[in-house]
């Protein structure tokens, strides 16, 4: 089913996009661990996205890439709280 | 032979009787496995239900035991015939090591899950009725109500009890 | 063609009471159901021999993700205690 | 994949999405991501692409669990 001549999973990545990005722009508990797990949506909307161009290596590339960033910010944000005294 | 939506309907209550069958036998109820396991039991006992059927409902949850076996020995059948069956139960295995688990419920509930489907193939069923069967039956234990469902868990689990000797 | 339909209305119904309860271990049995009817509609969705290695890799990494989300649910809360 | 599939898998993704920016506790946002998740798997299959599903599906609980790290460190 096309709609508009897109596949449906480009325009659901749109808005997953979108939302994801608006949630992390704008955290609830203004934190960095809720700002990390919102980080975590417009990944999966930009998997999907690109997941439209029928390209694996790009997904490969991009899931490894998301999952590695992920650990340096955890370690990050550790040394940030041990260095603060918390 | 039969109508498709009938053959589910036998086919989840084939599956129920199988994994329910391996976890009894194997002694989900009686711990948790893991300490997460032992989180979901308490929370369940704290909402109104039953601790023994707490620990089975969080074994499933924490490790694929015989209901995930049962599935995957569907998906396997499905895609690849009786070998898939048991090439299910080989990932079934790494599975269980991965999450911390002995593995031998996970293990003999694929196998005999695997005879299960390969023989009702052969009687006319589809292998992709037992897919459909094997999710509604754990819609039945795990998605309705957990109260009622970890009652039904514990009466089982007494009736096991009884019969065979060894819990304690 | 029935059972898929099963598998996914299934996957809908157990995520509306995932959102719906509160209490955040007793979500994890409902998430175990989506997981349960996604694998289901994975398998149906090609059946191809390799469908069944990616089957299985999802459903164990959804067990994996539950059983690490509880184990650190109950080791924080014997912490705070 | 046909039309029924297709809008449960979106109702999936929303739900999830949707849950995962409204809810406050860290947990119950982890658990809202993994309903977006497994909504998104199926399109992935969809394509035929069964070498990534392989891939991310072994991937994507490594970074709940790196998440989850830091969860430890500050209880909610």
């Amino acid at each position: 089913m096309m709609i508009a001549e897109y596949p449906p999973e480009f325009l659901i990545g749109l808005v997953i996009l979108v939302i994801g990005t608006i949630a992390t722009a704008f955290p609830r508990p203004k934190d960095y661990l809720t700002r990390l797990i919102n980080l975590e949506i417009p990944g999966w909307g930009l998997l999907l996205v690109m997941l439209s161009y029928n390209e694996a290596l790009a997904l490969f590339t991009f899931g490894a890439i998301s999952v590695l960033s992920t650990y340096i910010y955890v370690r990050v944000m550790q040394k940030k709280a041990g260095g603060a005294g918390t | 032979m039969l109508d498709e939506s009938f053959r589910i309907l036998i086919a989840a209550v084939i599956c129920w009787l199988n994994f329910m069958t391996v976890d009894l036998i194997f002694k989900l109820p009686e711990s948790g496995g893991v300490c997460g396991a032992t989180a979901i039991a308490q929370e369940v006992e704290k909402g109104g239900g039953n601790l023994n059927g707490g620990f089975m409902m969080g074994n499933i949850v924490s490790s694929p035991d015989a209901s995930a076996g049962t599935l995957l020995a569907s998906c396997g059948v499905f895609c690849a015939g009786l070998f898939g069956g048991f090439f299910a139960a080989v990932l079934v295995y790494i599975g269980n090591r991965i999450c911390y688990d002995p593995g031998y419920a996970g293990t003999t509930g694929c196998i005999t899950a695997t005879l299960i489907v390969y023989g009702a193939t052969q009687a006319g069923f589809a292998a992709s009725d037992f897919i459909a069967g094997m999710v509604i039956a754990i819609l039945t234990i795990q998605g309705i109500s957990y109260v009622h469902a970890s009652r039904l868990i514990a009466r089982l689990w007494k009736v096991r009890c009884r019969l065979l000797r060894g819990c304690r | 063609m029935i059972a898929i339909y099963v598998c996914a209305g299934i996957a809908v119904y157990a995520a509306l009471r995932v959102i719906f309860q509160r209490n955040t271990m007793r979500k994890l049995p409902f998430l175990n159901v989506v997981s349960f009817a996604v694998t289901g509609m994975i398998a149906l969705l090609l059946p191809h021999p390799i469908t069944i290695a990616a089957a299985a890799a999802y459903f164990v990494g959804s067990t994996l993700e539950s059983n690490a989300i509880a184990s650190t649910w109950a080791g924080g809360i014997k912490k705070d205690e | 994949m046909n039309e029924f599939v297709l809008v449960a898998c979106t109702i999936l993704v929303l739900i999830g999405t949707t849950a995962a920016m409204l809810e406050r506790d860290p947990f119950n946002k982890l658990i809202s991501l993994a309903v977006m998740i497994s909504g998104i798997f199926p399109f992935i299959i969809d394509r035929g692409l069964l070498d990534v599903a392989i891939a991310t599906a072994l991937i994507a609980p490594l970074s709940t669990i790196f998440i989850l790290m830091v969860c430890r460190r500050m209880p909610a």
